[in-house]
């Protein structure tokens, strides 16, 4: 219900308290403590730098950056002026304490690669030496977990800055309920708009409250309510709803990572690459974005989303002729394998054997109803899927010991190192697939330094990862946003983070 | 009296070391390294043996047992593995909402209840009495997510007089209280009723017909002392189930006390949370009980003398 | 029978008779029983109290004493049974009287004791405040008049340290004392009529010797008349002017003490005391009545006693007897229907 | 001289005060402190006493239903004190009990005939079922019961019905002594008497010997041969009913007779009134127990305990008045 | 022998008045059940619920798992009597399934808590030595309000449905074991077991044929009321995804996943709800009605 002025134009205005509604309350607002970020807290810091709305890399609190041609050195420029919200100035010595505290401390430390030492050579100048090439960086470069964070606070409180989070990005804590709610007031002397954003400076309302509710519907009723003007994770089942209400406005963006089925590929079983590809082939992945997401996804074949650097068309479409849904085909490689129906329950047996798997999957509503969807799926082929609901934190425990048979996971990544994350060595820790030339591409593809040539290697292992199947990647996901009742609200289209420089409140 | 309540002291100590014991095991009892989840699957070995000696996770059980022990006495309940908060602060952050829910929700189930069980035992066998007891059967089976959902969708959504979710001072509670309060007068006036029904049996109520008493103080100045002994007790434990029942209303309401908190630890498995929060909770009710015990003997001039 | 109440009682007239303090009158208590149908626990029922008198009624248990003594308090509940009949203190109807105005009599003009002392007092309430709520209840006094009267009451009853015992809780006191403390609250008021429903049951028989003697004495500090309910024959001798022994919901038998113990009519006041041993006398074997004391609604005809009656007739398995009288004797029984004249 | 059946001497029963938050014990109820008798076979000893004084717990003792804290129970020369389990159980079959309470002493939940049954299989009595169940039927007449009964519920009986039953259960085993635990104070007065010879009835037919409980004097007199009177835990006075009624020497056992009503109005006795209540037996007095109440007390009685005194041939009495010493 | 017994000493008026009506403790009981309006409509909703989960495999009119997604979402018609899921399944036919899982959680709880209980409670009730002991347990298990305890143990065991089961029965075990202790108590103290400890029972002997059948009663109505709160206990674990996962039909979590759907698919989450609410009232109702009728007060 908001008032039209006569030219039918709602006036935006200045000021005025913004309410957000989400799931997560974030650990901490220290980043480096911390191995979740998310738009709770992301606009408390400003990276080095940041990728455009195209993917590109630029600058951000660096005013310029170089990578040295052997790629051992990264040089930055800070930009003149930046400041934290302390006020201190932004200088190279700041970066380095900073740096220093997260290789010391952060659980994420491994983000900064095989670094040597951080050499300042003035107020504004400082180089990143690497013991050796570390192509990953300059994207890892953009996340926030590698902000720098104020030194002035770090000196004084070192161990826990819960409370005194200070670093130089738009938006800085005012307020911290925990269990409740975050409060976020625009940081006054902010000069750091991106080139995206009208508004370089601080942005103009009075401030932004988060509010953690993890019950969608209660989420969903505050905001439907005009209590929230923006919503969070609107869980595909609402969708429908909300695009139905003229009042609000729905953001789609595409995750940086997609939903995968992935094997244990240790597990007897899944070392047969038939039964892999035959799974892969019972999937019909439109009927599960349409289904149990409610088409809030993008069914995906291959292994990198379009969001990650390194994504390539070809391979996603070889990979989606490859797996098209072929429930024949997938049944006769099964019986290529052994597998075959008998006995007259649906399902294969094998040396009277069923092929029955058992798939962890999380308490997320969404996951559930993507395993019941598989579960069906599967079942026309004869595989019997056992679901098994564990919690969250011990998936993340457990699957790096190979417990599981299979699991319904995700990742998120803006870099297609993650690839190496995924099937590097020793660190498979979720499908467990190793394969000594996917690994010797992948590791090649972290220290060349030249871009194409790296995206050329990382097509090459994908290509491997799609013929040997160690997962079956379903869709990527698309984090939907609600808003209502404001204006230049804009959601980056790689990272789906919420720019909040232009935003202001309808009157 | 004081040795009475010496004695319910002593037998609480016990109870707490108890709890703490079991606390303390199922938290070591579970399958799964904190450290792993701490920091993260890509860690270094180093890391790993360094936080464990911080944790004191090499010792062996019963050090860290007795450390523990001690860290709880001192009122340390460790570090929430997630937010490396300490957990006593975690938690009395979160205190106040639960504290205040479970309050005005034992007020609403007591005065609802008494006044229901009264009625019930008075007008025994009539309408009344059956009518009463329905209510008050309803209010137990009902799921309290059920009621809490159905609360919500009537009284902030279709009629939008109470807020939905969140913690916005006392008026944000009425909505989770009445909920929580409903099951909780079922049960009180249950038991209302039947100690009522059994107190007016008594000779000492013929005792005070004879000497001519009206109704009205033989319901409240005779009866109703004596029937309300067991109800207290009732009370006592409600109260102690109204802390955990507050974690399902805690999660509709999004309200931020223990319930949700609890129910957070435990997706995140955040076990020093977990630990501390069974815990404290344990605790509370166990120091409820031990006031109700002690209000008792108040009420019950015979227990002061055992 | 129910029929014809009305009747019986044209037939008779009111006697009235100055010293008469309470008159019972075709009293018939009735509880509902199964299919709507009700039974008869007391069964047209005569008798009065003279003052300053001690009556006792005996019988067996479950023969109708303590709800006949109920009624007269109006504390049968209505819904659980039907009082039919005329009770009259002082020549006023109480059978029927309102709550509040019966609410009035109870406490004040009659008093009532009861058999268990340890549950007959409030747990939760001290001594001094519960018998202090009676002086409240009927008279204006003021709190210190109140307290004052209570300390005098327990003095009365011979409770030591009166002023220290009112703080103190029933369960405090041993079972004397208690029943002591019941006997303060229920004089307290001075009745004009004090009911004792078997008073001394629970007592040790020495301490039952001290509160007989006690419920003499204040008898005639406070010339209260006094219906005893008892099934002790022995404390009847000592202690009760007159006697009613009741059988069954009946009367059958009333007589003045030594007349009864000396002369005793009814086979049933015969057979009780032959079955009971005496200090005095050396019994070989002791001379029982046969048989059990009937349930209530088992027998709906003829004399009530006639099964464990060694001279029942023929007539009594079908005609229940009236009351005889045999000059100051009273006999339901039609071994004397030639002696005596229908009352 | 009859042989003696049982002798008891100087049998102390004392029961822990559990307090305290340790439940550590604080002290004593001397329920029972030293209570001496013999009893011949085919004798009826009764035994009187205010409530509390510990009579009961006297009787359950002597049949080892406690274990009493010291001094000895002979049974026909054997010490029952020290019996093991498996001599405890041919005791049982020798030694039965009567309860008080007809309602509480018989299981709602199992007909008469199996609760007279479990008594003789305990005991192997009877070869087979069939003939268990003959000897029930005949076990019921005998307690003047028809045998049509048998099939029926205890709820299905009156008091004095029940009680019978009970007695049916005592004398199932064949026993030489019963202990009646005040088996008549429930009863009314007209069924209180069919008991009464009920008991004397079995006891002339099976030879039984009795200890007969009860706290009315009548009672006693009537059924006994020897009385002893107790007061908190100790037998005060032990004599047979002639000695005792003729020469009541303790003032307690003068007080309780002349407290007893006579249900004779024309004779009105002179009366010992006592002053006060039963002490608790948790803190009884010093020295003489009684003295508290008693109308003879001396200096010496509140300080030392007396000791029984034989003042004529089975007549002890445990009383300062009687001895030498102190007068 | 029973020439001595004269026709005087047996009671004539017995023999008449007491006609063939011999009845026992259980006909009694029945007979008491029966009267009673209450336990009469609560067995009336049990047998309702029973019966249907018991018949849902010929019954329920639609397979439970199988998914129809043009079925999405159909309010409650002649068709889908209770309406459709996301799945476009039955709802009806779902919870008619789901009625035997819910009905099982309730009673494999009340019967690990139940036969534990009353083991814990008869030797607590009967040995006093070990008494106190196995009361301080109970007191530390019961200083966990139930629902958190059942919470803490599944934090241990992990979530799922059989968890939630041991975790619901682990937290009912003190209500029992206080209850039957109580009544043992209460029963030690009679004097029928003195007598038959006199006769030289053995302990055995006498805790199996007079004591057990005794502690029954309230052991019965005990379980009847502990069948609906296990029922809603394990409902709110599977409602906070803590006990069955999807796509079990069980109630809680059928309620729990319609409760995603509550604006645009209502009855996805009304109806489980609702029957959870009348088989936990039907249990109560039948409990209450069991606890008059099983009063030991006989007559
Ligand atoms: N509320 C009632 N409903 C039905 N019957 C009742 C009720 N109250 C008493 N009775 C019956 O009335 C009869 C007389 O009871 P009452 O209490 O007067 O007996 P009593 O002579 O005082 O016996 P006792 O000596 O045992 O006290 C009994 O058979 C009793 O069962
Ligand atoms: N098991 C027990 N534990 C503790 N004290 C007991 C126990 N049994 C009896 N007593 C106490 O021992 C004393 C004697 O009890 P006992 O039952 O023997 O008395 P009694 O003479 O039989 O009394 P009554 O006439 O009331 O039956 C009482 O004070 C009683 O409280
Ligand atoms: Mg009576
Ligand atoms: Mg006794």
């Amino acid at each position: 219900s908001e008032t039209e002025t006569s030219d039918g134009q709602a006036e935006a205005s200045e000021g005025g308290t913004i309410v957000v509604t989400s799931v997560r309350e974030p650990d901490t607002v220290d980043v480096q403590r911390t191995t979740w970020v998310d738009d709770a807290n992301n606009h408390l810091y400003e990276p080095l730098l940041r990728f455009d709305f195209d993917g590109n890399i630029v600058p951000a609190l660096a005013e310029s950056y170089e990578v040295s041609t052997d790629g051992l050195v990264v040089s930055f420029t800070l930009k003149e002026g930046a400041t934290f919200h302390t006020g201190t100035p932004v200088t190279s010595d700041a970066v380095k304490i900073s740096f220093e505290r997260f290789i010391e401390s952060s659980p994420t430390s491994y983000m900064i690669g095989p670094l040597k030492e951080i050499k300042v050579i003035d107020d504004r100048t400082f180089e990143f030496h690497f013991s050796e090439p570390f192509a990953p960086f300059l994207s890892n470069a953009t996340v926030s977990y590698l902000a720098p964070l104020d030194p002035s606070v770090i000196g004084e409180y070192s161990e826990d800055l819960t409370d005194v989070a200070s670093s130089a990005g738009i938006l800085k804590v005012s307020e911290i309920k925990r269990g409740s709610s975050i409060t976020y007031v625009p940081y006054e002397n902010f000069n750091l708009g991106p080139a995206y954003s009208e508004n370089k400076g601080a942005a103009t309302f009075d401030e932004v409250v988060f509010r953690f509710i993890s019950d969608d519907d209660t989420r969903l009723l505050e905001f439907k309510r005009g209590n929230s003007q923006i919503m969070m994770s609107v869980p595909p089942n609402y969708i429908k709803e909300l695009e139905a209400d003229p009042n609000v406005t729905l953001e789609r963006t595409l995750a940086n990572g997609h939903v995968y089925l992935g094997f244990n590929n240790q597990k007897p079983i899944f070392q047969d690459k038939n039964i892999r590809q035959a799974i892969a082939l019972a999937v019909d992945r439109s009927t599960i974005v349409d289904f149990a997401l409610e088409g809030s996804a993008q069914p995906i074949y291959g292994p990198l989303p379009p969001t990650i650097p390194g994504y390539s068309q070809t391979v996603e479409d070889e990979a989606a002729a490859k797996y098209a849904r072929d429930l024949e085909e997938a049944k006769s490689l099964l019986a290529e394998s052994g597998y075959t129906e008998t006995n007259g329950d649906g399902f294969v047996v094998k040396d009277g054997k069923p092929l029955s798997i058992e798939l962890w999957v999380t308490q997320e509503p969404t996951m559930q109803r993507i395993a019941q969807v598989l579960q069906n799926q599967l079942k026309e082929v004869g595989i019997e899927i056992r679901i098994s609901v564990q919690e969250d934190a011990t998936i993340r425990a457990q699957s790096p010991e190979g417990v599981h048979e299979m699991l319904l996971w995700t990742y998120g990544w803006y870099d297609a190192d993650i690839l190496n994350s995924m099937f590097g060595r020793g660190l498979s820790t979720r499908v467990h697939y190793q394969n000594d030339e996917l690994i010797s591409i992948l590791e090649k593809a972290r220290v060349v330094v030249d871009t194409d040539e790296r995206m050329a290697l990382y097509e090459e292992a994908q290509r491997i990862i799609v013929e040997e199947a160690p997962w079956v990647p379903l869709f990527v996901r698309e984090n939907v946003l609600a808003h209502r009742d404001l204006e230049g609200l804009k959601i980056h289209p790689i990272t789906g983070t919420i720019i909040w420089s232009d935003v202001k409140l309808k009157k | 009296m004081s040795g009475y309540i010496v004695k319910r002291l002593f037998t609480t100590l016990l109870t707490l070391l108890g709890v703490s014991i079991i606390v303390f095991l199922m938290v070591h009892l579970i399958p799964g390294d904190p450290v792993t989840y701490i920091l993260g699957e890509f860690a270094t070995e180093e890391a790993v043996n360094k936080l464990k000696s911080e944790l004191g996770l090499d010792k062996n059980l019963l050090i860290q047992y007795f450390v523990f022990l001690l860290g709880v006495i001192q009122g340390d309940l460790g570090t929430s593995y997630i937010t490396g908060l300490s957990v006593i602060e975690e938690i009395i952050n979160r205190i106040p909402v639960t504290f205040q829910l479970a309050v005005f929700s034992l007020i609403i189930g007591s005065i609802v209840g008494i006044l229901l069980g009264i009625i019930a035992a008075v007008k025994q066998n009539t309408i009344f009495d059956q009518l009463a007891m329905l209510i008050s059967l309803v209010g137990i089976s009902a799921p309290g997510f059920w009621i809490a959902l159905f609360l919500i969708y009537l009284f902030s959504y279709l009629i939008p007089i109470f807020p939905i979710s969140g913690y916005d001072g006392i008026y944000s509670l009425i909505l989770p209280s009445i909920t929580l309060g409903l099951g909780t007068s079922g049960n009180i006036a249950r038991m209302t009723r039947s100690s009522m029904l059994e107190v007016i049996k008594q000779d000492y109520m013929r005792t005070a017909e004879a000497k001519g008493v009206n109704v009205f103080q033989l319901i409240f100045g005779h009866a109703l002392q004596n029937a309300l002994i067991p109800v207290i007790t009732l009370i006592g434990i409600q109260f102690g189930n109204l802390l955990a029942g507050a974690v399902v209303t805690e999660t509709v309401f999004a309200l931020p006390g223990i319930g949700s908190l609890a129910i957070d630890a435990i997706a995140t498995r955040d076990m020093p949370t977990v630990q501390g929060l069974v815990l404290f909770m344990a605790f509370m009710f166990i120091v409820v009980n031990l006031i109700v015990d002690i209000f008792y003997s108040v009420i019950d001039p015979r227990i002061k003398y055992e | 029978m129910t029929t014809n109440l009305l009747e019986l009682l044209e037939k008779n007239p009111e006697a009235v008779d100055e010293d008469d303090l309470l008159v019972v009158e075709n009293l018939v208590i009735q509880f509902a029983a199964e299919k709507k149908s009700h039974v008869r626990a007391v069964n047209h029922v005569n008798f009065n109290l003279k003052k300053r008198e001690t009556v006792a009624l005996v019988g067996e248990s479950g023969c109708g004493k303590s709800i006949t003594s109920l009624s007269i308090m109006g504390l049968i509940p209505k819904h659980a049974g039907d009082v039919l009949g005329s009770i009259r203190l002082n020549n006023k109807e109480l059978n029927g009287l309102s709550p509040k105005k019966m609410r009035q009599i109870r406490g004040k003009e009659i008093s009532m004791i009861f058999q268990e002392p340890m549950t007959s007092l409030n747990p939760v309430h001290k001594i001094g405040k519960q018998i202090g709520e009676v002086i409240r209840l009927h008279t204006k006094a003021s709190k210190e008049e109140i307290k004052v009267k209570t300390i005098e009451m327990l003095k009365k009853v011979e409770i030591p340290r009166p002023d220290k015992i009112i703080n103190d809780y029933p369960h405090q006191l041993s079972g004397g004392m208690r029943q002591r403390v019941m006997i303060a609250m229920a004089m307290a008021c001075n009745p004009s009529l004090l009911i004792a429903d078997e008073p001394t049951t629970a007592l040790d028989v020495t301490i039952q010797a001290q509160i007989l003697d006690l419920m003499n004495d204040l008898k005639d500090q406070f010339d209260t008349t006094i219906l005893l309910i008892t099934h002790d024959l022995g404390v009847v001798a000592e202690v009760a002017d007159r006697v009613m022994v009741m059988y069954y919901g009946q009367i059958v038998e009333e007589a003045e003490v030594t007349t009864l113990f000396t002369q005793p009519k009814h086979p049933y006041t015969l057979g009780l005391l032959n079955s009971i041993p005496n200090l005095e006398e050396n019994k070989d074997r002791l001379d029982p009545i046969v048989g059990n004391v009937p349930n209530l609604g088992e027998i709906t005809e003829g004399c009530p006693f006639r099964f464990r009656c060694q001279f029942a007739l023929e007539k009594c398995s079908t005609e229940n007897p009236p009351l005889f009288n045999i000059e100051k004797q009273k006999v339901r029984c039609w071994l004397f229907e030639e002696e005596g004249e229908v009352s | 001289m009859k042989e003696e059946l049982l002798e008891v001497s100087d049998l102390k029963t004392h029961f822990p005060i559990q307090k305290g938050i340790l439940k550590r014990n604080t002290g004593f109820v001397k329920a029972v402190d030293g209570v001496s008798f013999k009893l011949a076979k085919g004798e009826t000893l009764g035994i009187v006493g205010e409530s509390g004084c510990g009579k009961s717990t006297t009787g359950r003792s002597i049949l080892r239903l406690i274990n009493p804290t010291s001094g000895s129970v002979k049974y026909k020369g054997k010490e029952v004190t020290s019996l093991s389990k498996g001599e405890l159980l041919k005791l049982r079959k020798e030694m039965q009990i009567v309860f008080q309470d007809p309602y509480a002493s018989l299981n709602p939940r199992i007909t008469i005939a199996s609760i007279l049954e479990e008594a003789l299989s305990t005991h192997s009595i009877g070869k087979d079922k069939k003939e268990r169940r003959e000897i029930v039927l005949q076990l019921l007449e005998r307690v003047g019961l028809n045998r049509q009964l048998a099939n029926r519920y205890p709820h299905e009986f009156s008091g004095g019905q029940r009680q019978r039953i009970g007695i049916a259960r005592a004398i199932a085993v064949n026993p030489t002594l019963i202990i009646a635990d005040e088996p008549v104070s429930a009863l009314d007065v007209s069924i209180q008497a069919q008991i009464l010879n009920l008991f004397q009835d079995l006891q002339e037919q099976m030879g039984l010997t009795y200890i007969f409980i009860a706290h009315d004097l009548s009672v006693v007199k009537h059924i006994s041969d020897k009385i002893g009177v107790m007061y908190l835990g100790r037998m005060v006075e032990y004599a047979s009913k002639d000695d005792l009624f003729s020469n009541p020497s303790h003032p307690y056992t003068q007080a309780l007779m002349s407290a007893v009503p006579v249900p004779n109005p024309l004779m009105k006795k002179e009366k010992i009134s006592l002053k006060g209540d039963v002490p608790n037996p948790a803190a009884p007095p010093s020295g003489c127990t009684f003295h508290t109440r008693c109308n003879a007390c001396m200096e010496v009685c509140k300080t030392i305990k007396p000791k029984d005194i034989e003042i004529s041939p089975g007549h002890v009495v445990s009383c300062h008045l009687y001895d030498s010493a102190y007068n | 022998m029973s020439g001595i017994i004269t026709s005087k000493n047996i009671d004539p008026s017995l023999i008449h008045l007491q006609k063939n009506n011999t009845k026992s403790y259980w006909q009694i009981v029945w007979g008491r059940l029966m009267k009673n309006k209450g336990a009469m409509a609560g067995s009336f909703i049990l047998i309702f619920f029973i019966g249907a989960a018991l018949l849902a495999p010929v019954l329920a009119p639609f397979p439970i798992d199988e998914m129809k997604m043009e079925n999405r979402f159909l309010p409650p018609s002649l068709d889908h009597l209770l309406g459709t899921d996301e799945f476009g399944r039955d709802i009806l036919s779902r919870m008619m399934h789901g009625g035997r899982i819910s009905l099982m959680m309730g009673l494999v709880a009340v019967s690990i808590a139940g036969i534990t209980g009353v083991v814990l409670g008869v030797i607590s009730g009967y040995y006093r030595r070990i008494d106190i002991y196995i009361m301080q347990m109970m007191d530390i298990l019961l200083a966990f309000p139930s629902l958190l305890l059942a919470i803490a143990i599944i934090a241990v065991l992990g979530v799922g449905l059989t968890n939630a089961m041991i975790a619901v029965a682990i937290s009912v075990i003190p209500s029992y074991v206080r209850v039957v202790r109580g009544a043992v108590l209460s029963i030690r103290e009679k004097e029928y077991i003195e007598a038959v400890q006199a006769l030289g029972v053995s302990d055995f002997k006498i805790i199996v044929k007079h004591i057990f059948p005794n502690v029954l009663s309230p052991v019965i109505v005990l379980s009847t009321l502990q069948f609906g709160t296990s029922i809603l206990a394990a409902a709110a674990l599977s409602f906070l995804g803590l006990g069955a996962q999807p796509p079990t039909p069980e109630w809680g979590a059928m309620a729990y996943v319609g409760k995603s759907f509550l604006l645009q698919a209502w009855w996805m989450s009304l109806f489980p709800g609702i029957a959870i609410m009348l088989v936990v009232l039907g249990f109560n109702l039948l409990g209450d009605g069991l606890r008059d009728a099983l009063d030991p007060r006989l007559k």
